[in-house]
């Protein structure tokens, strides 16, 4: 395998390629629009989304190769490509992959297609548009993914913005329009910081290499801040990424925009978008900011966070009447986990914390495809309109009970493996946060199985849930999939491990080293 | 010890069958994934393409099979079309692995066992300093679970055939006890702890889907959740205490951390506080104070189960983790102190709870709960091979109770479902007498009876005995008698637990003999038109009940103490265990192994017999199963009595203490008001109001008149121009 | 600025009853409530306008304002006020209530005072160039080269060519906007 | 005559200021305003004796802007009259969203 691919020198053009497909995507669905514009609906409606499936399909079977042609322990970028984009300010189309790049493009270059085949038949209303936007925001995450250029990354991070808005915003639920004005002006708020904070340190880059220049290798090496500035770049950043997290207390546009975005929208959000908050962690605000990253005020604060979010997602989750409402505070308490593994900053939770991501898009995006698919059947959301479907639907049911205990952590799952990695890397520096989220085992199996009790288990009161159909086969072919991942990260997570070790490795001592280098008293006089 | 130091495939058992060992948990999990299949098939409607198309809207039209399970059924429901391939698979995979179980061990007594066989199949988290492989670890403790385990759960799985053959989810009942083997073999193969762990969690995942098994009733999904909720309370605890061994050791292989947890200081803080919360994760696995209280809510599920993950394997599995890392909890005298107190306090407090209790599955996993505690007493005090031995007797005997009751309870259910009588098949107000009818049955669990309350000879006798002895011979003369708890000497520790323990004695064989005469004599309270239909159950239920009888009759000769030497091989299980828990326990009793005088024991065994026949004659004097009346009739109990048929109110209190305050906080203070109000309300959209506020005062200034217009900015301007003006 | 290079009393005289028949026509101008005679009044400022202009030496703007303020903006203006008749009383209560008037008179004294003190201020003084005096009095001495037009026409064809050009433009499109707006619609209502 | 030029310009501005201010009439206020452009040309063409003949040139492009404003202005005036009947600029509040 890796012999074909280097001889076709996959290596040279699969990132451009990546970004380029689903562009190309959106320009024949956007002819077809024009072509069939006299068919009836119905029939351009089966046409696009069976084209745009074929798109996500080609894209997700293109990015497969990564797998293979990357190297994750080779210490350079692999799969670079740089080109001058805007000379006068000295922006360039730099992409590039490390091992941690490479899991995320892969996890969503696969999450789409099931994204799109789990909105098969919900979504008609304005087909076309939707099919494009999905593809816009393809290209906008991978690109924040592969961003090597501090100006390219956050074009892309906006990117992605305004599709996901449209998603919520036009085939959304009831409050759509709430829902989708409060996550992107949450999410904006955020990212404009960044930018100053990006236009800073290309103006710092640019006085130190003569010319306009926004590299993120350059910066990396190059600039070298006093301590007070080094902070308040690092808050920037953190803001932004905080609230993609979403990291308490900034939470709060989540569960909204997870109610009201159709199932594909929930899906995307919870299992790729939410993880550009981490990975920006992991890829800016840590390595460009070590000092500030390590301070022990900055650093103890957003321990304290992310553990209060562990605890405090899975309390409020327990209480939720509404299930995707419930996923979306699972998903605060999952990605605490994610915060704690990586600032916690040992080889073991930073592997950890890469493997919740992952894990998390895996099953949190299989939960919301699930209750979507309920949703389809019912028109609820709510856990006490549902009870005894097992009964009923016992394919559906199966699967929900997997992927729950999955979310759980229950041993055998992928779910636990994540946990417990970041739960033993994390205890060697920061040992009581650590015990404390430990107790989220106990909340997590407390919120789900009570609500998986009072949707597919106890009495079937309700007699328009009896008649309620069981899932066909598209639905469990999109699923099992997923399910597959579940078990094979649960049982044998090594080949994932694998991918991702060498970078967290080198981050972990890179950030270790540099923090070091600044010494504390000065950080300390800084605050 | 250390596992570096033996090349794999340079141990003895390496070229023996032994090195078959990954099959045995592997054929339970084949089993699991054909029933589980099986199961899908059998009741898998696969949907419309589009399903938004139809379903959802129409009403009253109940599928076929969401029917109430068998046990509310009235009509006889027809078998399910997989029977015949589940009855064979189910069993059939415990059979194998029960027979790989027993060729493994004859393998094993051909070797010498000085160090465990390691077998790694492969490498599972190698992340940073933590390098962990899937290892098999295979020595003479494992072993002794794997025969349990398989052998035992042999049997149960013959019984289900027969207990479970008209159930609707028959394969998937299968598939959920493959499943449980499977899990369990793993827990007690484990070569890690977080291997250990995944079987940990796996069988209490399965113990949740059985508990839950008849799902429908409100109650039944209930006590699962119950159940999965209580272990992880306890699993918490666990991973708490392998995040310490790897923060201390750096290793978490079981070997590798046994090593060097016998260089730790002895009594400090790192050993006490990893074997304290390794013992939390117990007390949930095991149903200890004060985890206790799921496990009578798990009788829900069926009997058979309850057999087996419920008496005789999985609740065991916590006296089986502190046997594993004894290697620690000798180190840690005051956590062993703990152990046991926590193990006599169980086994009196579960006691006490056992004498008022009706229904019949209740009483024996009060009992259960009871006997736990005496196995944690054994491991407490250090004595790991009494405490294994206790687990062995205790799983054939309380298996034997459980299948028993199952079958009692099959008959009276068979027997009510001819006549629609909707009484509780389970109460025993509601059997009496049932010794005509059910003479095997009930002759099987009278010895059991015996065994459990130690009268000589039964298995329980030996097992029961040989942990009072031990605890009195450690009162003095041990780590843990010069170490002190809360301020307690040891000593006196020990004398309160050898008081708890023989004051449990007591009471066992008290409640069970009153369970047995309110069941079995006297005269017989079922109706009329149901006596006729009483019989004994079939023999694929009987079969097991004998083989399990024979071994609780005899399974004493597993470990025959020295001072009845006459009778057989002594210490068989004690030479056998010797290489794993021997240097733990010496540790614990200073280097020499614990000596009483003969007559100082001659006197134990003399008062033990005492209680236990004293026991069961108090039962037979003071009880009159004649003036019971069935349920129905019976009058509130009031009183000692009421406090103990709702087990002292602790569920209750829990409840009011924990559950409640902490569902009701989330939703009132977190969700609504922390979450909804401060952060949502407050910040979030209390800033688009502020915003809203002020765009609302700009747009009061556009009222379309030019003229106001041209007034604002003139303002402005002769702002600007006072501004340049006196700048 | 005390130093006066340029004048004569025929010439101070001329300046001030220009200025001051300017000042007294725009009094006039806006408190007539008749709309015609408001316009009259403005026509006159304008033309005092233009002679001042004359005697600032910017002829040709003079006979721009002459010909395009009076000659062709006023008259459209009469022309529209005429079109609509806006003779009769109820159009011609239109000023506000006396304290409008105090209030507009107020802001009106308050800028007057404050562009005064401006002049004065040490921000003009910067933007005055130090040798002002120097420049006035060269610039008077120099005759002016290409005549009155010249200076004017060729600073527009040079450097501001192309917003020349634009103007055009713009007035196209006012005439296009002006010929849409005015136009009746023949299919609305 | 500089000085009293500019001042002059200010006097006529601030007429063309009150004059707006006070009147309602949008025929009146138009020719306030246009009152305004006068007074600044008259600074424009006043300063343009020390600083030479750009300012002229100005004067040049505001007689443009003021030609075209008239004429949009005024068209804009006869529409609104022909449907409000009015031009009293109290009637008329179309500006209001």
């Amino acid at each position: 395998m890796t012999a074909f691919l280097s001889s076709i020198n996959y290596n040279a053009w699969i990132v451009p390629a990546l970004l380029l497909l689903p562009v190309f995507g959106a320009v024949g669905l956007w002819a077809h629009a024009l072509l069939t514009a006299k068919a009836p609906a119905d029939r351009r409606w089966r046409e696009v989304r069976i084209l745009a499936f074929a798109f996500f399909l080609a894209e997700a079977l293109l990015s497969l190769g990564l797998w293979w042609s990357i190297d994750p322990a080779a210490a350079g970028w692999q799969a670079a490509v740089d080109l001058p984009w805007i000379p006068q300010w000295g922006v360039r189309f730099s992409v590039g992959l490390d091992g941690i790049a490479m899991m995320l493009v892969l996890l969503t270059t696969l999450m789409m297609p099931l994204a799109v085949l789990g909105s098969w038949t919900s979504i008609r209303t304005k087909p076309h548009a939707y099919y494009v936007m999905l593809l816009f925001l393809t290209v906008g995450m991978l690109g924040v993914f592969v961003a090597l250029d501090l100006v390219l990354f956050y074009v892309m991070w906006e990117i992605m913005l305004v599709p996901m808005y449209l998603i919520i915003g036009v085939w959304g639920g009831e409050r759509r329009l709430y829902a989708a004005i409060k996550f992107f002006i949450y999410t904006m708020i955020g990212s404009l910081l960044m930018l100053v904070a990006i236009l800073y340190l290309g103006s710092e880059a640019s006085r130190v290499a003569g010319a306009p220049n926004f590299s993120y290798d350059f910066i990396l090496s190059n600039v070298r801040l006093d301590p007070t500035t080094t902070l308040w770049l690092f808050g920037a950043f953190a803001l932004a990424f905080a609230v993609k997290v979403p990291m308490f207390p900034f939470h709060t546009w989540l569960p909204d925009a997870h109610v009201e975005a159709p199932t594909a929208g929930s899906v995307i959000l919870a299992a790729i978008m939410l993880k550009m908050g981490t990975f920006g962690f992991i890829r800016f605000a840590l390595p460009l900011f070590p000092s500030a990253a390590m301070n022990p005020a900055v650093r103890s604060l957003i321990i304290a966070l992310a553990v209060i979010g562990i605890v405090y997602g899975a309390l409020v989750a327990m209480v939720q009447p509404d299930f995707k409402k419930l996923v979306a505070y699972s998903s605060v308490s999952h990605l605490g986990f994610v915060m704690l593994g990586i600032f916690s900053l040992t080889v073991e939770s930073m592997q950890g914390a890469l493997m919740v991501n992952i894990n998390h898009g895996v099953s949190t995006g299989a939960l919301f495809l699930l209750v979507g698919m309920l949703y389809e059947r019912r028109h609820t959301r709510m856990i006490e309109d549902y009870g005894g479907i097992a009964k009923v639907v016992p394919i559906f049911a199966t699967i929900l009970t997997i992927v729950s205990l999955s979310s759980i952590g229950v041993p055998g799952t992928n779910g636990f493996i994540g946990e417990f990695l970041v739960l033993v890397g994390s205890y060697k520096t920061q040992p009581v946060a650590t015990v404390i989220s430990a107790t989220a085992v106990i909340f997590a199996a407390a919120y789900l199985l009570w609500s998986l009790q009072r949707i597919i288990y106890n009495k079937l009161s309700k007699p328009e849930n009896a008649t309620i159909r069981d899932l066909n086969w598209r639905e469990i072919g999109l699923l099992v999939p997923l399910l597959i991942a579940i078990v094979w990260m649960g049982v044998y997570p090594k080949p994932v491990l694998e991918k991702t070790e060498a970078a967290a490795r080198r981050l972990v001592t890179y950030v270790e080293a540099s923090a070091n280098r600044v010494p504390v008293s000065a950080s300390n006089t800084a605050r | 010890m250390n596992p570096a130091m033996i090349p794999e495939g340079a141990h003895p058992l390496a070229a023996t069958v032994a090195r078959l060992v990954w099959l045995l948990p592997l054929l339970p999990l084949l089993g699991f994934l054909i029933n589980g299949t099986l199961a899908m098939l059998g009741v898998a409607k696969i949907g419309p393409a589009d399903p938004s198309a139809n379903g959802g809207h129409g009403h009253g039209e109940v599928p076929g099979h969401a029917d109430e399970h068998a046990h509310d059924d009235h009509g006889h429901p027809p078998r399910h079309k997989f029977a015949k391939i589940v009855s064979l698979v189910g069993p059939g995979v415990l059979v194998a692995a029960f027979a790989l179980a027993v060729a493994i061990f004859a393998a094993m007594r051909g070797v010498e066992m000085e160090h465990p066989y390691l077998l790694t199949l492969f490498s599972w988290m190698p992340v940073g300093d933590l390098k962990l492989d899937a290892t098999i670890l295979l020595d003479p403790l494992s072993m002794t679970m794997v025969m349990v385990v398989t052998g035992v759960g042999m049997l149960i799985h013959v019984f289900s055939v027969g207990y479970m053959q008209d159930d609707p989810g028959y394969p998937r009942y299968f598939a959920y006890l493959n499943l449980f083997v499977f899990f369990m073999l793993l827990l007690v193969l484990g070569g890690s702890y977080p291997l250990l762990f995944v079987g940990w969690e796996g069988v209490g995942l399965c113990s949740y889907l059985l508990i839950g098994f008849w799902f429908s009733e409100k109650a039944n999904a209930d006590a699962g959740k119950k159940a999965f909720i209580m272990n992880r309370i306890g699993d918490f605890g666990f991973l708490v205490a392998m995040l310490l061994m790897f923060a201390n050791f750096g290793t978490l292989d079981i070997l590798g951390v046994a090593e060097q947890a016998a260089e730790l200081p002895m009594g400090g803080v790192i050993a006490t506080t990893i074997a304290l919360f390794l013992f939390l994760g117990c007390t949930g696995k095991s149903a200890q104070i004060p985890l206790y209280t799921w496990l009578p809510d798990a009788m829900a599920g069926p009997t058979p189960v309850s057999a087996l993950i419920h008496a005789a394997t999985m609740v065991t599995a916590g006296v089986y983790l502190v046997a594993r890392a004894s290697g620690i909890f000798s180190m840690a005298p005051v956590a062993q102190l703990t152990v046991a107190l926590v193990g006599a306090a169980t086994a009196f407090f579960a006691a006490t709870i056992g004498l008022k209790q009706w229904d019949i599955k209740k009483v024996l996993a009060y009992s259960t709960v009871s006997q736990l505690g005496y196995m944690f007493v054994a491991v407490g005090v250090g004595a790991y091979v009494a405490g294994i031995f206790h687990l062995v007797t205790h799983a054939f005997f309380k298996a034997l109770l459980f299948l028993g009751s199952g079958s009692v309870i099959y008959v009276l259910h068979a027997a009510y479902h001819k006549t629609h009588n909707h009484d509780d098949a389970q109460d025993m107000r509601n059997m009496g007498g049932l010794r005509q009818y059910m003479p095997i049955t009930f002759s099987l669990m009278w010895i059991a009876t015996l065994a459990i309350a130690g009268i000589p000879l039964f298995s329980g006798f030996f097992s029961k005995d040989e942990i009072l002895t031990s605890v009195f011979a450690r009162i003095s003369h041990s780590t843990l008698a010069d170490a002190s708890l809360l301020g307690m000497p040891g000593g006196t520790v020990l004398m309160i637990v050898y008081g708890l323990a023989v004051a449990s004695a007591l009471m066992t064989a008290i409640y069970m003999a009153r369970m047995m005469l309110y069941t079995f004599h006297g005269p017989n309270r079922t109706g009329e038109g149901e006596r006729p239909h009483l019989k004994e159950a079939p023999w694929v239920m009987t079969g097991p009940l004998v083989v399990l009888g024979a071994l609780t009759a005899f399974g004493g000769w597993l470990n025959v103490p020295a001072l009845l030497g006459a009778i057989g091989p002594v210490g068989g299980l004690e030479h056998f265990l010797e290489p794993v828990v021997g240097e733990a326990a010496l540790r614990t009793t200073l280097g020499v192994a614990p000596h009483l005088p003969h007559s100082t024991e001659l006197m134990l065994v003399g008062a033990a017999i005492f209680i236990a026949v004293a026991g069961i004659a108090f039962a037979v004097w003071r009880l009159k199963p004649a003036a019971l009346v069935p349920r129905k009739d019976a009058p509130e109990s009031t009183g000692i009595d009421r406090v103990l048929e709702n087990k002292y109110f602790v569920d209750e209190g829990y409840a009011a203490a924990f559950v409640n305050p902490t569902v009701n906080a989330s939703r009132t203070v977190l969700w609504k008001g922390f979450d909804a109000g401060i952060i949502d309300g407050l910040f979030v959209n209390g800033s688009a109001l502020l915003a809203r506020a002020f765009g609302w005062m700009g747009s009061q200034l556009q009222t379309g008149q030019v003229g106001t217009y041209a007034w604002v900015l003139l303002i402005g301007v002769i702002t600007l121009l006072g501004a340049f003006t006196f700048r | 600025m005390q130093a006066n290079q340029f004048h004569s009393l025929a010439y101070a005289f001329g300046f001030y009853f220009f200025g001051l028949l300017a000042l007294a026509s725009a009094i006039a101008f806006v408190t007539r409530k008749n709309t015609v005679a408001a316009a009259m009044w403005l026509v006159n400022v304008m033309f005092a306008l233009a002679a001042l202009y004359v005697m600032l030496d910017a002829q040709f703007i003079a006979a721009m304002q002459v010909l395009v303020y009076t000659g062709a903006i006023m008259v459209v203006f009469l022309f529209v006020i005429m079109l609509l008749n806006l003779g009769h009383p109820s159009e011609l209560a239109d000023a506000r209530g006396k304290w409008g008037y105090l209030l507009a008179l107020l802001v009106g004294l308050a800028m007057l005072a404050e562009v005064m003190a401006l002049n004065r201020s040490r921000t003009i003084e910067k933007m005055i160039p130090p040798d002002l005096a120097a420049r006035a009095a060269e610039a008077a001495a120099t005759p002016m080269a290409g005549g009155i037009i010249g200076p004017v026409a060729a600073p527009l064809f040079k450097e501001y060519l192309l917003a020349f050009e634009l103007t055009s433009v713009l007035l196209l499109a006012a005439i296009v906007g002006a010929v849409v707006l005015g136009k009746r619609r023949t299919d609305a209502r | 005559m500089l000085v009293e030029a500019l001042a002059l310009s200010a006097l006529l501005f601030t007429i063309g200021v009150v004059g707006v201010l006070t009147r309602r009439n949008a025929i009146i206020i138009f020719m306030c305003v246009e009152l305004m452009l006068n007074a600044v040309n008259l600074s424009f063409v006043a300063l343009s004796k020390l600083y030479g003949a750009a300012g002229q040139v100005f004067v040049v492009f505001t007689m443009a802007v003021a030609a075209a404003e008239a004429a949009v202005g005024l068209a804009i005036i006869i529409a609104i009259f022909r449907h409000q009947r009015t031009v009293n600029l109290q009637n008329i509040n179309l500006l209001k969203g």
